[in-house]
């Protein structure tokens, strides 16, 4: 095993403009958040950007117009409602939003890391996200049934904080996992942060938390509160109040000015974390 | 007591649609879900088991616990037995899916049970909703498919869903005979392949023939003599509101606008207070 | 969750002849051997035995007459060398041998599980291994280029042997899992032994180590040192003591002698392991 | 030093085949090629990955470690970083193809590469062999694929294997150029797509080209001047004996018969006497 550990500006390197993006996590819930930032104060464009369930990754990206193109099953705030920017640029054609399900990503993806040419199953036959997606449907060689053939899915680069991780990549990802493993193993690049940076010998411990190898990871880089405002399991909670800020700015017409001042116009994310300040991060801190 | 609110109403109807060995799956903010997944526990379906968080945490439960909005994820790990992928969500959903229970709240459902979270308008002029997520995998190969709508509106119910999300009875890719069940704030409702559109299965007490009528968006039969509703009883309104959910996240379902930022704010702040 | 502890005895019942059975473990490691032993007392014909690598599963339950079928993408005793009896049964014909590679297995399990109706890949294709399976070539329905239609794979039954599970059968398995969990998810029924039946707190203590949720199990059963001979990661290894008399007998023609001895003439697994001896277990045990 | 065994030839050789940053894959049964994995990690290379036990146990060693038969589990789970299943075994080789390595042992091999753990014996007098497992799924797709036969005999290298289970370089579905490495008691030999047939890479001090040819069913052809293997260091041969392989279990995938039965229980009653 070699070792990965990176700055999260280093990692970012690996993402180029007009890359197939992957984004780990579900909504509000462990959202590699910081990385995120990394590939807004990059100025990378033209992004395209799959993850099962986008929330404040997805909306921010959008925001920041580093994207020209969305895949996702759900864009959303989960309780907090819409993302007000997605909305906005998928609404009025600025960006491309395709609309998946849970299962034609998975499938695609499944088929990437399983070595299948693609995935043929009955699924969403006679749904307009079928249509849309604009999937071949063709007849079974064994049953001579319609069947829809879900091609491949092969981001570039996939995107995950896990809250612990060695140097070698060696992650646990505790709570929601949504499909974060199988990101990993489908995609070209994996850039992984980690709320803790542990020891092989603490990963040792239990190794069968160690639900993401370090075979699957390209680089590893620490990140304290790298998931807010997500939540990270059993550290923090999600930080609802700044959503619901961040909701307002964009309502309102600030959007701009909440870039520039918590991310664009600062240098890292540990300056973030100082902008949102000591008393909010007690709020939402679970466990150190 | 025999005082219930309209969600606390929907609430029992959605539990009792749980069987005891049920698997209950739970979706993406959804309260009101989770709210009738422990009700059904804490009373006839003591045996179901629940798959929280978009359904990778399997929960063990022995007694009713409390839902919550900023600590949803830590109380379902703290009783998690297992924790897995959603891939595994999806592999148990394919296994067990004449056993499986889904709260799904469409954004708009039409008379043959199909449902939309996509998009709402035809043409140019379209809103852009967060997504229907797992309901278009997943309806059509449900026995059982459950819906519930906390604002039975026109707007909810459509002649024609403006996009496919979930198939209703009309779809092919339905694996058995089928049951759609609708539970709304001012009754419940059926489709099933046989009568092939929406009926009414019974009215809230209280609740007026008319009412149903003025609030859907197309003919929907209402048969003199219809059943109403049976009550919520006093041990389910006080599992509801004493155990399960006392501080009433529940109504975050119902309200909307201004007044449901400020409710949220207010919930928060509580549920700060007993930061665990 | 409903409780779902009952006796090997009654879980066996789940078991018919003709069924298509699915063995966990993988060759020496891990396998379901007090169930095996359950289904030659039962007298239950004509199975169609597949697991990954079979080892004195297969071997056992060929030699007792209770098969009509294998597959497998292996079967031997590893470093002790051939599986007599299979090998026998195979070569004259008394047993119909379908090989299978590691890929064939699992993409058939696979496409069950995940709701695919077969899985397509240019793997195996050139080989006489794919030949003899009789597969389907058809053309890709996105590329036009040739490839295999692997069918799904459904076995009636599994038995698995786990390291510790509740009464619910909230299972851990550990060591060499080989495709257990694949095989669970895939199969109508799964029967469950596990070296120790736990409280729930216990399964409760690290959520991850359950890589076999109860939502796949439908019997379970406690057996101690249910694995033996072949071995149970952390409890004990491999009894290559055992399996070494036993592959002695096969070459000597004494097998039906040693089914008397050690599973048909007895009442119980209980007893196979009396007659096994206290002496023999002390060698293999690792950890209580 | 400079005296050494046949098989500590072979793994060292073996052991060359690694590179820093391979992922080094374990099958069944194959105690030479671990010492060669370790061997390899020892020396030249300290960041290959190991998965062991077929692969699912992902092991993290600093130093190198003894081989067993006993505790080969045990002492694997000692170090384990990660422990997954079989499928993502197989998708950790798929994703990483290039990088892996993997030493696969042949009861057959021919001119072209192509390998067969099935059947041996055309018609009706056929000997079924154990399987070849994993063998014809990849070998096909590997860049890299290395075969060792610590017999090299006439029966095992055949002009064509009777049953085609691992393809050779003629294989369609090869993805990449590919190039076959079979490690021998003999010597290093080489299959690639450009020349078709097996070449001698290099003989072992000591052996002469007519033994190679005598043990080989096939015409092969042995340039004059061909390349002498590297004899084994003393590090290394101190490597195998002191550290890795004390008790000699290497020498199983050598023996045969009653002298290999005798010689294994004499292994495990030492091993035995070590019980950790």
């Amino acid at each position: 095993m070699s070792r990965k550990l990176v700055s999260s500006k280093e990692a970012s390197k690996i993402i180029k403009d007009g890359m197939r993006v992957a984004v780990g996590g579900l909504t509000i819930h462990r959202k590699p958040m910081s990385l995120i930032h990394e590939v807004l104060r990059s100025g990378t464009k033209g992004l395209r950007v799959l993850t099962l369930g986008g929330g404040p990754d997805v909306d921010l990206l959008v925001a920041a117009g580093a994207v020209e193109g969305v895949e996702a099953a759900y864009v959303g705030f989960e309780i907090l409602g819409f993302a007000p920017n997605f909305r906005k640029a998928a609404e009025t054609g600025r960006i491309k939003f395709t609309e998946h399900t849970e299962y034609s990503i998975m499938a695609g993806l499944q088929a990437t890391a399983f070595e299948a040419e693609f995935i043929p199953s009955k699924l969403l036959m006679g749904t307009d996200i079928l249509k849309a997606l604009g999937y071949k449907i063709f007849d079974s060689p064994i049953t001579g049934e319609p069947l829809v053939a879900y091609p491949r899915i092969v981001p570039d680069v996939t995107l995950i904080h896990a809250q612990r991780a060695d140097q070698y990549g060696n992650a646990q990802v505790e709570g929601v996992t949504a499909i974060d493993l199988l990101l990993a193993k489908a995609s070209k690049k994996v850039i992984l942060s980690a709320e803790k940076i542990v020891t092989t010998d603490e990963i040792m411990k239990v190794p069968s938390m160690t639900n993401l190898p370090s075979t699957f990871v390209d680089a590893v880089v620490e990140c304290r509160y790298g998931a807010h405002p997500t939540s990270c399991y059993p550290y923090y909670t999600y930080d609802l109040w700044h959503m619901i800020s961040y909701l307002e700015s964009a309502k309102t017409g600030k959007i701009d000015e909440y870039l520039r001042r918590y991310i664009t116009g600062l240098d890292s994310f540990e300056s973030y974390l100082d902008e949102v300040g000591e008393e909010s991060r007690k709020k939402i801190e679970m466990q150190r | 007591m025999n005082s219930y609110t309209p969600d606390e109403m929907m609430i029992v109807c959605m539990a009792r649609e749980l069987q005891n060995n049920d698997i209950a799956a739970q979706g993406l903010t959804t309260p009101m879900a989770l709210v009738a997944y422990y009700l059904a526990k804490a009373t006839h379906a003591p045996q179901a088991t629940i798959m929280q968080l978009a359904g990778n945490i399997l929960v063990h439960i022995d007694e009713p616990r409390r839902i919550s909005i900023l600590y949803n994820e830590f109380r379902a790990m703290e009783k998690a037995v297992h924790q897995g992928t959603q891939t595994e969500v999806y592999e148990t959903l394919f296994k067990r899916t004449d056993s499986i229970i889904e709260f799904f709240r469409p954004a708009q459902i039409d008379k043959y049970g199909n449902s939309n979270n996509s998009l709402i308008g035809k043409d140019d002029a379209k809103i852009r909703l967060p997504g229907g997520f797992g309901i278009p995998d997943v309806s059509p190969l449900y026995p059982r498919t459950v819906y519930y709508v906390p604002r039975h509106e026109r707007r909810v119910f459509v002649e024609r869903v403006d996009y496919l999300g979930g198939l209703g009875v009309e779809a092919k890719a339905a694996k058995t005979r089928r049951q759609i069940r609708v539970v709304t704030n001012l009754g419940v409702f059926k489709v099933d392949a046989d009568f092939g559109s929406m009926r009414v299965h019974s009215i809230h007490p209280g609740v007026s023939p008319e009412q149903i009528k003025e609030n859907t968006g197309f003919e929907i039969p209402i048969p003199r003599g219809i059943l109403e509703t049976t009550p919520p009883t006093d041990e389910e309104i006080g599992l509801i509101r004493e155990k399960i959910d006392p501080l009433n996240i529940r109504q975050l379902e119902i309200l909307s606008g201004e007044e449901r930022t400020k409710t949220l704010l207010e919930l928060l702040e509580k549920e700060l207070a007993e930061k665990p």
